[in-house]
């Protein structure tokens, strides 16, 4: 096909990837980085502070280049991270 | 495969040969005196009669040859005129009706390669002319009649690219009873024309007229449709192809039901190419609403699941059918077909290589194909023209014609054919919806040929669209208003213009596909200069390929309109047609001769035949040659080291005859050309074509294949004298024979070798490569042959004649 | 404000057992959470799911789930669950336990188990050794590995899981890793709604354990080799189902249709019933 | 369900095998499963063939280790349930009696005894697991256990073992031997109406309060089954009222391993069944149980007619042993008999009950039991 147009495309404030709310429930998390490792968008990196566990939980670096696949929610062996969908009002707001 | 015998028993009766000269008009003997060169042919040995006529082409002039095979009893024939790769068949044909063997026939090429490559020097040319008949001559006399043998013809086709050409034939095809197999790289056929608005001049919806054909081809019970599948092999030859074709993975499988759930979960987005990116789609999604199939697709490059791990599943578990399926793999299915129709189509012009016109800068310039988008009512703004800055309808609207074409600083030097009447259309679709725009198009001239052309012409200057003469020379933008100023100047009134503005829609041309040499390779085809595929003849063939069994239909043989494609597309499936109604094809009688006697069984021959057509009988003890699977490139004549192969109507005999033709009077001024047909005799042609002019100096002799060139008949033109030898041939990797000019390569590097270590200049040996579209790369080679042979002292040419003297006694 | 945050499985789950009592990077937690995703899927009754397991690590499992829970003897669990199923077919009975549990001390039946076609559903934690008793070799435990009771090199060919089962009659035979989370969901999906016996094995990192006496000290680095050597071959033949530092082959490699154990049994106990009336 | 063939009753003649399955049914046992072993074999084989009348499972298992799991597991599911075997199989089913203990399962397990150890006599009767099912697997604990000595108590004892494993929430042994076993005689059966069967007590409080090992004062904590809704947990590990493992805490492992005794022991009067024939003048005292206490039987009236006061004490239940029963004899009587297949088990328990009076041991291993001339001499020497 030719050669795709140099400008966003037209809808490109309409369709957009949700927006994402991160959860780390940090006392929960036990360090073992699956959830920063295979993030295909690079949401996470692992935080300065130690948790309860003494553990650097995840820290959210970029919320906006997530697309809520939830994969961490998914692979986190301890149930300490999950995502929702930004509600748009708020989106508005912001 | 003929055995030697008969060549003794025919060799017996009396030749008769008779000579005909052509004019060609003033085509030849504006620069050749063809009397001259008629009185010189009379006297040449076993001549019985020799003429020049206006157009030996002409019925006339067939009916003179006919006549003087009859009754002057000729059993050999030479035409002088143009290339045989435009008329041998034409004159064979003649010769045959009058029932001489057409392979008692031989063409002297003095147009093509002769008198317009050398316009200026009619001494020269006519010496050359001579020279020429001279060799013609010297072959037709060992000539030997045969027959050729039939080859079965698969009855299936295969069908490149599904835009509206490609389905066409594809349809007519299997319409007639074939089986085809339609191959497209994008996921939904449809190609170019499903994405336009409107037909010039008819104004039909484009795609409703396309749509009932794409289905038509996606249910025909003889179509098998390949989409996002790609060629990527091509063996065998005229009748019998067989071709690997790769089909990639869509990773949803035929259970999808197209209901159009998954995009809606599906998180990444990215524009759609078939919008031209106005608007997005998602990793999974199907290009348009009418594609075919209607099966959705996952944009691997894009979707989050990588190397084997599904990270996001959201479409799967949207999907009921389970039709998503990431374990898909890419497969690679062969086919046998007897026949290949090439519709790639063409690519448009990106205009962002022209800063001047700031398309990709300013938002409010668009390219006339993102106008059929926008203009679409199933486009992205459901057929509201509205300028990407604000969304609002403009008020002026400019187009600039000739983006990318008709310049050689700006694109490319010809016309597309299109845009023009394209333009036209758009400017009265415009109309059509608000009456009040303004609409100025900016032109270098309307080029309005077609039918019902003009009055579309007509009917926008009287619905008030203004055309000025004179493209812009800078369009800028005015930040605020995001309007556009068009500068230049009206080349009709002589005056400056300065136009504003809302929107800029660029007339952009069509060019070859960027991929287009991954096609010529595969399928040994030949493209003009500006790059799209080239006919075998641009009047007599124009839908065919120089290679046999091959077709071209739509934009991939040069820009066209929606009928002229359709047009096209239905003229080579007729073609390909014919050819499988047939079931059988005949090929040229070029394959080997045998001589047993003199065969050691060494099994060169063996290794280095491109189609595995000859096998070593142990028990018989002789090799035997698979005629229908014989390509004909006499490779293997030239590999022989014993003389036992030779290819016939390419004999060792005649192509020498050809060679001491050449080298009989001053060879130390001349150069000795071989030349492949398919790349450099057809580049020679092409440099006639384009009158691209050259020294007189060289004298080309025609073998199928540079691999053809035996070592001895190289060494046999220095033992005679000459000054240099070139051996020409396809590029490594386009072969007309596969890889038979690798073995090329190999025996000029051995004979390099060998001048060296006799201390010869091995300069005076060239092997170059020259594609059917590198006349200038011809031409110029042989003005550096020129410069080379002044260098050549009478000594050097008394050393090397000794030296290869030996060289011949040896072996 | 971490309390306030609740993780939407956590109704899925023992919170008074919370935090689970695996390693980090132990796969174990993957296998939990993959599991209660299909529950959640398919909305399962949790009032009608039973879960099982044995000893070892992963037999914390049953405690963890909020649903009806057995944590047997050593390799006891599909034995268990055989009365289980048995005694109230209507019950959906899930063993989740691990290598040496199942297919050592468990093994026979396993064997048997699969021949019936009980209707019991099968997930084996694959982490290569016993984790919990310190690291000692298991009938899974890769040729020339490390363990505490091999410090020279395994010398005893591991079992090929996936062969076995298929071998033994399972109705349904898979395996993946624990970064196959999104296929590992689905395929307990599948076996959720499937009659018969039915088996999925996950390969699941021990970095603790067996990583660090192997050269994979994190969970991560297990993760990474997961990635790296995984190669999607469904319905490939099981016998070529290899494990090995280059190449893990997963997915799913037997779907059969076949009658269970209990509704054979039923129905021949209503077919007898039926006689008995003639007589 | 669909009990086409009802339960039996009235007068039969059969053997102690169907008549301990008969029993079994009657009690309201629905799974068996079980493992081939003479001379245990032929409950099974008859319940492959009687269950189905009662919409029962029956499965045979791959070995006595899976036949107990899946009764517990059964159990657990909400059936009364057993399985039957003898020495050799008997002790590969102690670990998971063990489970059986720990996680207060409702079972019953029949145990044919034959000659041991190992594969010893199949054939032959014997007495020598009585000390097995009391300690046989690891840790501390009690249980209940019943001697059978004819064909009609192994159907009524079967059906005692039911009511007592359902009642208080543990395993039940029936411990026959191969004469019992194999021995054909009369059985008379009671219309199913008149007799006592007792089920285990489910919880009456929401199941989000419900503590699956809470006792309530009775040391028994109702049952929930699985799938009705309780969400409970159970482990083998030492676990806390709601079932959770607590494996660090010593305070919860005295509570319930005291608790798990106890709740036999403090009711041990209730479940403690004996039968005492001539008893209130004798001076010899013959304490038996099983096929034993029939020769024994003879043998005590043999001895009165030679003058001897002789008495017997039958020892129904094995455990909870008997103590009050036999100290109460030993009061009065001068000595104690003690005949048993086996190289002195239950003459140990005895012996501690009897304090000071003297009691004779009769050891007899392989062949045919006591006759009661044997028994008879014993007791003229201990007079």
């Amino acid at each position: 096909m030719p050669e795709r147009i140099k400008h966003p495309p037209l809808d490109s404030k309409k369709v957009k990837p949700p927006n994402a709310e991160i959860h780390i429930i940090k006392d929960q998390c036990k360090g073992c980085g699956f959830c920063i490792q295979f993030c295909p968008k690079k949401v996470l990196e692992e935080s300065q502070e130690i948790n309860a566990r003494g553990v650097p939980p995840p820290k959210v670096v970029n919320e906006g280049g997530c697309v809520i696949c939830s994969f961490c929610t998914a692979v986190c062996p301890d149930f300490a991270i999950f995502v929702v969908e930004k509600p748009l009002e708020e989106d508005v707001k912001t | 495969m003929v055995e030697n015998k008969e060549l003794e028993s025919k060799g017996s009766e009396e030749i008769r040969i008779g000579v005909y000269v052509c004019h060609c008009g003033l085509n030849i003997a504006g620069s050749i005196d063809c009397e001259e060169v008629a009185k010189f042919a009379a006297a040449l040995p076993q001549v019985v009669l020799a003429k020049d006529n206006r157009y030996t082409c002409s019925d006339q002039g067939q009916e003179i040859i006919k006549n003087d095979i009859k009754e002057r009893k000729l059993n050999r024939v030479v035409v002088a005129s143009c290339s045989p790769r435009l008329h041998e068949s034409t004159f064979r044909k003649a010769c045959e009706e009058a029932g001489l063997n057409k392979y008692l026939f031989e063409m002297a090429n003095i147009r093509e390669q002769c008198s317009w490559v050398h316009l200026h020097d009619q001494k020269a040319a006519t010496e050359k002319a001579k020279d020429l008949v001279k060799m013609a001559v010297a072959k037709v006399a060992l000539l030997q009649p045969a027959e050729e043998i039939e080859v079965p013809v698969t009855r299936k086709a295969l069908v490149i690219g599904g835009g509206v050409a490609g389905v066409q034939a594809a349809l007519d095809l299997a319409d007639t009873g074939h089986k085809v197999y339609l191959v497209e790289k994008e996921p939904s056929i449809g190609g170019m024309m499903a994405r336009i608005d409107k037909t010039f001049p008819t104004m039909d919806c484009s795609i409703c007229i396309l749509a009932p054909k794409m289905s038509d081809a996606g249910h025909h019970h003889n179509i098998e449709l390949m989409t996002n599948s790609e060629v990527t092999e091509v063996k065998g030859y005229i009748g019998n192809f067989c071709v690997k074709v790769l089909k990639k993975p869509r990773y949803v499988t035929k259970d999808c039901s197209a209901c159009g759930e998954c995009p809606k979960v599906c998180p990444i987005i990215a524009p759609n190419e078939f919008d031209v990116g106005l608007v997005s789609r998602h990793a999974i999604y199907t290009p348009f609403a009418q594609a075919v199939p209607s099966t959705y697709i996952i944009d691997m490059n894009i979707c989050l699941n990588k190397d084997g791990v599904i990270v996001c599943d959201k479409c799967i578990k949207t999907c009921e059918r389970e039709a998503v399926n990431f374990e898909m793999k890419p497969e690679t299915v062969e086919l046998d077909v007897g026949t290949i129709i090439v519709a790639t189509g063409a690519d448009v012009f990106d205009p962002s290589t022209l800063p001047n016109y700031g398309y990709g800068k300013y938002s409010n310039v668009l390219t006339s194909l993102e106008f059929e988008r926008l203009i679409n009512a199933g486009g992205p703004s459901g057929g509201r023209l509205i300028r990407p800055s604000d969304m609002q309808i403009p008020k002026r609207v400019a187009f600039v014609q000739c983006v990318g074409s008709r310049s050689d600083k700006s694109g490319r030097l010809y016309c597309s054919n299109v845009c023009c009447m394209n333009t036209i259309k758009d400017s009265l679709l415009i109309k059509e919806h608000w009456p009040e725009t303004e609409i100025y198009v900016f032109y270098v001239d309307i080029r309005a040929y077609g039918k019902g052309f003009e009055d579309l012409y007509k009917r926008a200057r009287k619905e008030g669209v203004i055309f000025i003469r004179g493209l812009p020379s800078e369009i800028f933008e005015d930040r605020k208003t995001r309007n556009l100023w068009l500068f230049g100047e009206n080349t009709l009134k002589r005056e400056l213009y300065n136009v504003n503005a809302d929107m800029v829609i660029l007339s952009i041309g069509l060019e070859p596909r960027k991929d287009s040499e991954i096609i010529q390779r595969l399928l040994t085809l030949s493209r003009t200069q500006d790059g799209f595929f080239m006919e075998a003849h641009p009047k007599l063939r124009p839908v065919d390929a120089a290679t046999g069994g091959i077709f071209f239909a739509g934009c991939a043989e040069g820009p066209k309109d929606i009928k002229d494609s359709v047009t096209q597309a239905s003229a080579a499936a007729a073609r390909a047609g014919i050819l499988m109604a047939k079931g059988n094809v005949t090929v040229e009688a070029i394959t080997p001769i045998y001589f047993a006697d003199k065969c050691k069984l060494c099994g060169l021959c063996v290794k280095v035949c491109p189609y595995n057509a000859i096998t070593l009988n142990k028990e018989l003890k002789r090799v035997e040659v698979i005629e229908a699977a014989c390509g004909g490139c006499g490779t293997c004549s030239a590999e022989c080291p014993f003389g036992a192969l030779t290819q016939s109507h390419f004999t060792d005999e005649q192509i020498i005859a050809q060679i001491d033709a050449v080298t009989e009077h001053e060879p130390e001024k001349k150069i000795v050309a071989f030349c492949c047909n398919w790349c450099a005799y057809a580049g020679a042609d092409f440099a006639g074509i384009s009158r691209m002019q050259y020294p007189p100096k060289v004298r080309i002799i025609r073998t199928m294949c540079s691999g053809r060139v035996a070592p001895k008949f190289v060494q046999r033109a220095f033992a005679r004298g000459a000054a240099t030898v070139i051996v020409a041939g396809c590029h490594p990797g386009d072969c007309h024979y596969i890889n038979a000019n690798y073995h090329t390569q190999k025996r000029m590097e051995q004979m390099w070798k060998k001048m060296k270590q006799s201390g010869l200049d091995d300069e005076r040996l060239q092997l170059l490569w020259a594609s059917a579209a590198e006349g200038e790369r011809f031409a110029s080679k042989i003005r550096e042959m020129e410069a080379l042979m002044e260098k050549v002292t009478s000594e050097d040419i008394e050393k090397s004649k000794k030296v290869f003297e030996k060289a011949l006694e040896a072996s | 404000m971490d309390r306030e945050l609740v993780h939407p499985f956590s109704k899925y789950l023992r919170s008074a057992m919370m935090p689970h009592i695996w390693c980090s990077g132990c796969g174990n937690g993957i296998v939990l959470n993959c599991f209660i995703n299909a529950l959640d899927d398919l909305q399962i009754d949790l009032d009608k799911l039973v879960v099982v397991s044995g000893i070892g690590c992963i037999g914390r499992i049953a405690g963890y789930t909020n649903a009806d829970s057995f944590h047997t003897t050593h390799g006891r669990a599909i034995a268990f669950s055989t009365g289980a199923k048995l005694a109230n077919p209507e019950l959906e009975v899930v063993v989740i336990s691990g290598d040496g549990d199942l297919f050592a001390i468990g093994g026979n039946h396993f064997m048997h188990a699969a021949r019936r076609n009980i209707g019991i559903k099968v997930i084996c934690a694959n982490n290569f050794n016993y984790g919990m008793t310190g690291g000692q070799q298991g009938p899974t435990t890769p040729l020339e590995s490390l363990t505490t009771t091999t410090p020279y090199g395994n010398i005893e060919h591991p079992f090929n899981l996936i062969h076995l089962a298929a071998a033994c009659g399972a109705t349904y035979v898979a395996r993946w890793t624990t970064l196959h989370v999104r296929r590992l969901t689905q395929s307990i999906k599948r076996v959720l709604q499937k009659e018969g016996f039915c088996f999925i094995e996950v390969v699941s990192p021990c970095p603790e354990i067996f990583g660090r006496r192997n050269k994979m000290r994190t969970g991560l680095e297990m993760m990474e080799w997961f990635r790296r050597a995984s190669v999607v071959e469904n319905f490939s033949d099981p016998s070529k189902a290899e494990i090995s530092s280059e190449k893990i082959v997963v997915g799913e490699f037997v779907n059969k249709e076949k009658v269970s154990y209990e509704r054979l049994l039923h129905e021949k106990i209503a077919q007898i019933n039926e006689k008995r009336v003639e007589w | 369900m669909s009990g086409r063939r009802a339960l039996i009753s009235g007068a039969h003649f059969m053997s102690g095998d169907i008549a301990c399955a008969e029993g079994a049914l009657c009690a309201g046992c629905r799974f068996f499963a079980g493992y081939p072993i003479t001379p245990a074999t032929e409950i099974a084989e008859h319940l492959s063939e009687r269950m189905p009348d009662f919409g029962g499972i029956y499965i045979q298992m791959e070995d006595e280790i899976a036949s107990i799991a899946a009764v517990i597991g059964a159990s657990y599911a909400g059936l009364k349930a057993m399985t039957a075997t003898s020495g050799p199989g008997f002790s590969l089913m102690q670990e998971n009696i063990g489970l059986a203990v720990m996680t207060e399962t409702p079972c019953v397990i029949v145990d044919v005894m034959r000659g041991g150890p190992s594969t010893g006599q199949p054939t032959l009767p014997g007495q020598q697991d009585v000390m097995q099912v009391k300690w046989g697997s690891h840790g501390d604990y009690s249980i209940i256990a019943l001697a059978p000595s004819s064909v009609q108590e192994m159907f009524d004892l079967a059906i005692e073992a039911f009511n007592l494993s359902e009642t208080y929430r543990v395993p039940a042994f029936v411990m026959a031997d191969e004469i019992v076993a194999h021995m054909w005689e009369k059985v008379v059966i009671p219309h199913a109406s008149k007799i006592k069967i007792v089920s285990r007590e489910k919880p009456h409080i929401a199941p989000d309060k419900y503590k699956p090992f809470a006792p309530d004062g009775s040391l028994i904590p109702p049952m929930a089954c699985f799938g009705e809704g309780y969400r409970f947990h159970a482990t083998g590990l030492t676990h806390d009222e709601r079932g959770y493992p607590k494996t660090q805490d010593s305070e919860v492992q005295s509570r319930l391993v005291r608790r798990l005794c106890e709740k036999i022991s403090k009711n041990a009067d209730r479940i403690i069944k004996v039968e005492g024939i001539m008893l209130g003048d004798a001076d010899v005292v013959v304490v038996a149980y099983g096929i034993v206490a029939r020769a024994a039987l003879s043998a005590v009236r043999k001895a009165r007619e030679f003058g001897i006061k002789a008495g017997l004490l039958r020892l129904v239940t094995l455990w909870p042993f008997a103590e009050k029963h036999v100290a109460e004899v030993a009061k009065q009587a001068k000595s104690i008999v003690v005949p048993e297949m086996n190289c002195g088990q239950i003459v140990r328990e005895v012996e501690r009950a009897a304090k000071e009076t003297p009691v004779a041991f009769l050891s007899k291993l392989g062949e045919d039991p006591h006759t009661p001339q044997e028994i008879l001499e014993l007791m003229r020497r201990n007079t």
